[in-house]
């Protein structure tokens, strides 16, 4: 909101007619869920993707495209049907907790598209953006199981969720494929705001003798990182690692010990919501809205993809061998379990 | 696991979790204890855990890593003192319903770090620290056998730090002048008028006393813990203080001691998921154990507590 | 330099009221000087006016001649001036030292208290006055006489010559009242002046030199109390004749309706305090329990209230036993009861005094209907009950708190007595009242037990037990040691009995 | 008399104006536009017909939980846990709501109930520990909050659904969504409960007020010893109140879950609604219409304060404005005092 250092709309008044010759007339906006535009998550990259659609297509923020931000999950209906009342002619829930407000606010308003994020609405004017998690969880598996030396890797999830398990399944069964003998801590932590008890868990595990750690918690990972990086500080030679997720985690892990910096960030399984929303956003503008289709973007279309900032712990080996399982995953080779039932049926057929 | 190995995992988080608890809830104590209720631990806290990430991220390269944490937890704790002043100023001067006050430190300071964050990140959180606090061993008391390994190895100074001020704050408040009249005053402060006490004074420090502390709790908790400061860095921390407090009865060895058993209730709760034999008991029992304990504990042995008896009422002169 | 204190046309208003209207006070050096009014004169008000807590509209003091401004209690502490408040201005939860030592602390490191000569010099005051205290008790868990004396050390400690003392025997017994005066003695011949305020006339005579008098807010008048008489004293104060000895008849004692047998209750400590007591009060009888305090009285009348567990024994109430039934039942079952602490048991402050007057029989018609009160009879009921018995309040709807303790008192009583219970329990009913209310509530008590109730009168007054009661129970140890009728005994005797010297039997009458 | 009336209305109205003052102040010094900033809340709240709904819908719960708060503390209990109330009421609403299908006339009422019921059972146990064993109730409901949380997640997860995220939604015969208050507010969310809510607010005024049970509640709130003493009996009163105050937590979560929802689903973390509800109590003065007025002014700050970016100013700055209008109408004392000044000198 507060002057974000964009001059273009600035040279012409009355923008409401467009004197702009390459503006184009659409509008389009977001409505964040409860972690606000600037979580440097899943909110905030969804904003960043439609920002760059709004500035190569010469919008102006704030106007045409913009966002809502909701306090509290009564605020999503209030955010959808204002920006629908404003005439926005594309409207983004970004969230699987958005799902029942998008529902039934585009089934109130027909005449409007929307999309969501994160989970499906089944409505004509409703396009549905999911990702393939378990994808990019599976390769940051195989990261894990290549990593470790004492052969037990673990995982924390924020709520017991069908969204986090999806996380929690495709790392088993990434970290299984390669490595069977290796062992999967799992714990949830209860809430996506517990850095403490996060820390707590992650300072089990590494006690347990796990040395990588996958979350898929929020802010309750901040825990595990203040833990791994605790540990390292203490210990360089201590060979820990977290896995960051939803964006490149590879910030969070950096750590100075006696002025050699050490970064315990393997990797992160990152989730480009811009992608996604830049990509919906122009097919919309080209008249091409897929409404009621489920749109699932994973690796294939660069919706999911691991990060490889930490070129010092992804070692070669590890790089081929995630660079492997992607390619059959890409070519169908391999069908990635997204729940329990389906871990169970690809850990038997290993 | 043996018993000590299990010890060994088990207690320095346990420590980790309660300092900032200890912190708050010392906080708590005092100023309660001279009869003023404080609802807004949360608000200090977020007060204190914002003002020390936001001055560990713009000092670091004025103070370098030793030092940063150190003084952005003392200017956390000052200036969650003068943000306090705010809930003095309406309970004891305004004579505000303190609860109604309290409630409005908690809104306001979040609202308040909220707000700044984003004028001055331009963003919902800040970045991470780069100077946090990391554990040691702390020197010669880590050498001691059992015990070093279990207590005094990979700790925070700040945990120490905590139970230090336990026991100095229970000795300002037993053993002092300025406990006893603390203490008169929060019982009963007429009594405490005609002898030549100053009310209105001794609650304005005890008030800001314990922004002092929730300002520490805060602070520590984001330099040990989250980190960063967002709107969820401190959630519920602040009430479980207050939790501490009533628990331990108004007593500040009391208070750290509830603190030390929320830690070692949820640490026993995280670990309990590693043995085999709890492994498949649902996670949701895990989950409400460290609240169900401190329920049973209450139920079963600690029984009641009495609140400083003048509690909650302002002083009027010459009213009874 | 004659006056150590002089009070000069003091006015003090309070909204509504003019509580002080230019008023005169002068004490001389080394005397006591009696402070004497009805309830709600102005005397505590005066008081406080002296002491810093309140600061007058008008007029001037005087200390040792000179003039001052007593802006709060450190400077009245300064000039020499100590008070005992009618309401203990203790802190429960701090030992006897702590309490005194409390604001001016000796320090040990320039940081602790010194707590081992802090004891040492309360220990020495208290040897120097004859004043007996335990420095390390709790006041919590010690007698309200020794709070007193706890009290009066505060402001010894603190170096006062000047002593205010505002109502301190009210809750005194009469032992302890004997020492207090012992005590003011003492005080004076090292020295010290004092002003006392007292209800009890006969106090007044034996220890005061001089006494002012003053009457709804306005000096009346100052006396040698050697060239005065208690009625006269009596008459200035309350602008009429009183008469001390309340008029009876004989009693005509019918039914029993009370009786008690064997019975056991422990006290909050888990200590037998009532050890196989027995008793029995008939109907058209006053019965005066007299005793020293701490004998098992509280915990009789709470036991017969239904307050407290009975550990063993039998109350029957018109043969009916109600032993350990709840207070509501025993209420029903037709027993009052006037709590020796009003303010805790028998009103809800903070309810206005109207609604203070139904509170046990708000769940009857005609105050209330299916469980919705009727506030128009609730009302209309409190206002003939506070005209019947003068209670004065601005309005039946002032919430309890801002009455005058014993205008709280009457209310309460207005409220048991009315009911007509079978059994009226009045424990110390006239505690802190001045003599013209005492008059009325006696002549209360009375006009119940010729209509043929049963009253059970508790009091620490020998001179009340002596004046109300048709038959005197002596209650030592838990039980009753004696039955007496007043016109057969003492007070010399009956103390006698209370300390337990002389255990006789005496049959009942 | 009237003029005493008239300081009281007006004490809550000029620390309403000093809160928004305060706010404009320091929307000022950031350097945004108050005048803008303070019509993007307005029109957020009230407007159109649409907004107007929302802000109903949002006053709803807060008016529930507000007199949960007020009703416990008028009987001298501290219900914290009116959060936890919320939850185990809206949980038990929901499952009511979607494991039935009955017709409207009983399966909406059974679904209002079983919140009602779910919430005096959450505040049951602290009133039972309160009473019979004098366990602090501030503990053990902030304890309780948590418990009803991770029990509540449970239980969506695999007890109502097979490891789903939220649950079905409930059949139309426990909602209290009305197609025709849809209509009438644009497709707002507003709901039905609004008439239950302010019935609530009514039976609690008549209920503390003019009955023997709220005169006995009332005295045991003042004072226990006198309450005994007249014979009364305090245990139970104790935990009637909690059961009552639980009961009105547990509809603020019905709110939720049969009306503005119609579903639940596993929560990350509080609704707030609870502890809002703290804030709304206290600020009505813990009286019945206090908390509805005070409601008003929440609910109406909340969504007025989502429109705000509009204005370009951050929603963080309503929490600001909230807290000081809060600061402000607790410090009502010192506003009566300078009123009470400027009046005396107008007589002198
Ligand atoms: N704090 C106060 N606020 C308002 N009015 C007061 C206050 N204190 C005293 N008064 C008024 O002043 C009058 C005198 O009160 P005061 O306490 O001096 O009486 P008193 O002579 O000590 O009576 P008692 O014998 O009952 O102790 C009372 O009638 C009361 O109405
Ligand atoms: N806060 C107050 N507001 C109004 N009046 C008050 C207040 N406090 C005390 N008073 C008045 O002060 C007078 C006497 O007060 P005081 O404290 O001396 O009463 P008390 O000692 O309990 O009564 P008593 O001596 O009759 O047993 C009463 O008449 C009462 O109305
Ligand atoms: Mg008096
Ligand atoms: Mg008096």
């Amino acid at each position: 909101a507060c002057g974000t250092g964009d001059d273009e709309g600035q040279d012409t008044e009355g923008t409401d007619d467009t004197d702009q010759n390459e503006a184009v007339d659409f509008t389009v906006a977001m409505v964040t869920d409860v972690g606000g535009v600037d979580d440097k998550s899943f909110n905030q990259s969804a904003w960043e993707g439609l920002s760059d659609f709004g500035k190569e297509n010469g919008l102006e923020e704030m106007k045409d495209y913009t966002y809502a931000q909701s306090e509290t999950d009564q605020d999503y209906k209030t955010n959808l049907n204002r920006l629908v009342r404003q005439g926005y002619d594309l409207i983004y829930g970004i969230g699987y907790l958005l799902q029942p407000a998008v529902d039934e606010v585009a089934q109130q308003n027909p005449d409007t598209n929307f999309a969501i994020v994160d989970s499906v609405a089944e409505q004509p004017n409703v396009a549905s953006i999911t990702f393939k998690e378990h994808q990019g969880s599976f390769l940051v598996g195989v990261a894990a199981a290549m990593k470790t030396k004492t052969n037990k890797v673990g995982f924390i999830g924020g709520t017991d969720s069908d969204l986090i398990n999806k996380f929690e399944v495709g790392f088993r069964a990434g970290v299984k494929s390669v490595n069977p003998d290796a062992e999967v801590v799992v714990q949830y932590a209860g809430g996506f705001n517990m850095a403490d008890k996060g820390k707590v868990i992650a300072s089990s595990m590494y006690n347990q003798g796990v040395d990588v750690i996958y979350h898929a918690s929020g802010a309750t990972g901040n825990g595990a990182f203040t833990e791994a990086k605790d540990r390292k500080k203490n210990n360089p030679d201590e060979d820990i690692w977290v896995i960051g997720v939803d964006r490149d985690q590879y910030e969070e892990g950096a750590v100075t010990v006696d002025g050699q910096e050490y970064n315990v960030t393997l990797t992160s399984m990152v989730k480009r919501v811009d992608v996604a929303v830049k990509d919906l956003s122009t097919r919309a503008l080209e008249g091409d809205f897929p409404g009621g289709e489920i749109l699932e973007y994973g690796l294939e279309d660069n919706g999911i993809s691991v990060a490889t900032t930490n070129e010092e712990a992804l070692t070669e080996d590890i790089l081929h061998e995630i660079s492997k399982w992607e390619e059959q995953i890409v070519n169908g080779d391999i069908e990635v379990p997204k729940n329990h039932d389906e871990l169970e049926e690809y850990l038997n057929s290993l | 696991m043996n018993l000590l190995e299990m010890l060994q995992t088990m207690i320095p988080p346990a420590l980790f979790f309660a300092a900032p608890l200890i912190f708050t809830a010392l906080g708590g104590v005092l100023s309660e204890r001279s009869g003023v209720i404080n609802i807004g631990l949360e608000g200090l806290m977020i007060m204190g855990a914002f003002v020390g990430v936001v001055f560990n991220l713009a000092f670091v390269d004025v103070f370098g890593d030793i030092w940063t944490p150190w003084v952005s937890i003392l200017v956390a704790a000052f200036v969650s003192a003068l943000f306090a002043l705010l809930h003095a100023v309406a309970s004891i001067t305004f004579r505000a319903d303190q609860v109604v006050s309290g409630v409005a430190i908690n809104f306001l300071a979040l609202g308040i770090g909220l707000f700044l964050v984003k004028q001055w990140y331009g963003k919902g959180q800040t970045d991470m620290v780069d100077a946090p606090f990391y554990t040691a061993d702390i020197p010669v008391l880590s050498s001691i056998p059992v015990i070093g390994p279990i207590f005094f190895s990979n700790t925070y100074y700040t945990t120490w730090l905590a139970i230090v001020l336990a026991i100095v704050i229970y000795l300002i408040i037993f053993k002092t002048p300025f406990g006893l009249r603390l203490r008169s005053v929060g019982e009963h402060p007429m009594a405490a008028d005609t002898l030549g006490i100053n009310v209105v004074k001794m609650r304005y420090i005890a008030v800001m006393l314990s922004g002092f502390m929730g300002g520490l709790g805060g602070s520590i908790y984001a330099l040990t813990i989250a980190m960063d400061f967002s709107h969820s860095t401190i959630s519920g921390q602040g009430f479980m203080a207050l939790a501490a407090m009533i628990f331990g009865k108004w007593h500040p060895l009391g208070a750290m001691g509830a603190a030390l058993f929320f830690g070692f209730a949820q640490s026993l709760s995280v670990i309990s998921a590693t043995i085999p034999f709890l492994q498949d008991v649902p996670q949701v029992y895990l989950l409400i154990a460290p609240y169900v304990l401190t329920i049973l504990a209450l139920a079963g042995f600690i029984g009641r507590a009495d609140a400083p008896k003048a509690l909650g009422s302002p002083y009027i002169k010459g009213s009874r | 330099m004659e006056y150590v204190i002089e009070m000069l046309n003091i006015r003090k208003e309070f909204p509504g009221i003019v509580a002080n209207d230019n008023i005169t006070l002068q004490v001389k050096e080394g005397e006591i000087h009696a402070l004497l009014g009805e309830n709600g004169a102005g005397k505590s008000t005066l008081m406080n006016v002296l002491f810093g807590l309140y600061q007058p509209e008008k007029g001037e003091i005087r200390v040792r001649g000179k003039k001052v401004k007593i802006t709060d209690p450190n400077v009245a502490n300064d000039l020499g001036i100590g008070m005992v408040h009618q309401h203990f201005m203790l802190v429960d939860t701090l030992t006897v030292t702590e309490n005194i030592i409390l604001g001016s602390e000796p320090k040990k490191y320039r940081l602790s208290i010194d707590m081992k000569k802090a004891e040492e010099d309360v220990r020495k005051i208290s040897e120097q006055y004859g004043l007996k205290v335990d420095p390390a008790a709790k006041i919590s868990d010690i007698s309200v006489g020794m709070q007193q004396r706890v009290e009066i050390l505060k402001t010894l400690y603190r170096g006062a010559d000047i002593l205010i003392f505002d109502e301190p025997t009210a809750v005194l017994t009469p032992q302890e009242i004997q020492e207090l005066i012992e005590i003011m003695h003492n005080l004076v011949r090292e020295g010290k002046s004092i002003i006392l305020i007292t209800h009890k006339l006969k106090e007044i005579m034996e220890v005061a030199d001089r006494c002012t008098v003053i009457r709804r807010g306005r000096g009346i008048k100052t006396l040698n109390i050697a060239e005065t008489n208690p009625n006269e004293l009596a008459s200035l104060m309350v602008g009429r004749e009183v008469s001390f000895k309340t008029e009876k008849e004989p009693a005509k004692p019918q039914d029993t309706i009370l009786s008690i047998k064997d019975l056991v209750v422990k006290d909050a400590r888990k200590v037998d305090m009532v050890r196989g007591l027995n008793l029995d009060v008939k109907a058209g009888e006053i019965v005066g329990i007299a005793g020293v305090d701490g004998n098992g009285q509280t915990e009789l009348i709470e036991a017969i209230a239904g307050l407290r567990p009975v550990e063993s024994g039998t109350i029957l109430l018109n043969g009916k036993d109600i032993t350990d039934l709840p207070p509501r039942k025993v209420t029903e079952a037709g027993v009052g009861h006037i709590p020796q602490d009003r303010q805790k048991f028998g009103l809800v402050l903070d309810y206005p005094i109207g609604e203070n007057m139904v509170l046990q029989t708000y769940y009857k018609q005609p105050f209330s209907k299916r469980g919705v009160l009727n506030f128009k009879n609730i009302y209309d009921k409190a206002k003939s009950l506070i005209k019947e018995y003068d209670v004065r309040t601005p309005s039946e709807f002032t919430r309890a708190r801002s009455l005058s303790g014993g205008n709280q008192q009457k209310a309460i009583i207005g409220r048991e007595v009315d009911r007509s219970p079978d059994l009226l329990i009045a424990a110390q009913p006239t505690r802190g009242l001045d003599v013209g209310a005492i008059e009325f509530i006696h002549t209360k008590l009375i006009e119940e037990r010729d209509k043929g109730r049963a009253v059970l009168l508790l009091s620490f007054e020998l001179d009340e037990i002596m004046n109300v009661s048709d038959r005197i129970a002596v209650m030592y140890e838990g039980q009753i040691v004696a039955i007496v009728k007043p016109e057969d005994t003492t007070e010399e005797e009956l103390g006698l009995l209370m300390a337990g010297s002389k255990k006789q039997k005496v049959g009942e009458s | 008399m009237s003029s005493n009336k008239f300081i009281n209305l007006l004490v809550p109205i000029i620390s309403l104006l000093l809160g928004l003052i305060a706010g404009a102040i320091i929307m000022v010094g950031f350097g945004y536009n108050a005048v803008e900033g303070f019509k993007a809340l307005w029109n957020g709240a009230f407007g159109d017909i649409y907004f107007i709904g929302e802000t109903v819908r949002q006053i709803t719960p807060y008016i529930f939980s507000g007199l949960a708060v007020a009703f416990a503390f008028r009987t001298g209990l501290f219900n914290i846990g009116v959060e936890g109330q919320v939850i185990v009421g809206w949980l038990a609403a929901v499952w009511v709501g979607v494991a039935f299908d009955l017709p409207m006339i009983v399966h909406l009422p059974l679904a209002i109930a079983a919140a009602a019921i779910a919430g005096a059972i959450w505040g049951f146990i602290p009133g039972l520990l309160k009473a019979k064993l004098r366990v602090h109730e501030v503990i053990v409901t902030i304890m309780l909050n948590y418990t009803a949380l991770y029990i509540a997640n449970h239980l969506v997860r695999n007890v109502i659904t097979d490891k789903g995220d939220r649950t079905e939604s409930i059949s139309s015969s426990a909602s209290l969504k009305s197609q025709w208050l849809m209509e009438f507010t644009q497709y707002s969310t507003m709901h039905m409960g609004i008439i239950l809510a302010l019935i609530a607010a009514v039976f609690m005024w008549f209920y503390l007020e003019k009955t023997t049970k709220g005169f006995e509640l009332r005295a045991v709130g003042f004072n226990q010893h006198a309450s005994k003493y007249a014979g009364m009996n305090v245990e139970k009163n104790i935990i009637l109140a909690m059961v009552i105050s639980g009961a009105f937590g547990g509809l603020a979560g019905a709110m939720e879950g049969l009306g503005t929802f119609g579903y639940m689903s596993v929560q990350s973390g509080f609704t707030n609604i609870g502890f809002d509800g703290i804030a709304v109590a206290l600020l009505g003065g813990n009286t019945a219409l206090g908390v509805v007025l005070a409601a008003g002014l929440f609910g109406s700050l909340k969504v007025g304060a989502l429109n705000m970016p509009v204005a370009g100013v951050p929603t963080e700055l309503v929490d600001i404005i909230v807290a000081l209008i809060i600061f402000f109408v607790a410090s009502g004392y010192i506003i009566r005092w300078f009123l009470s000044r400027m009046k005396r000198r107008e007589n002198k």
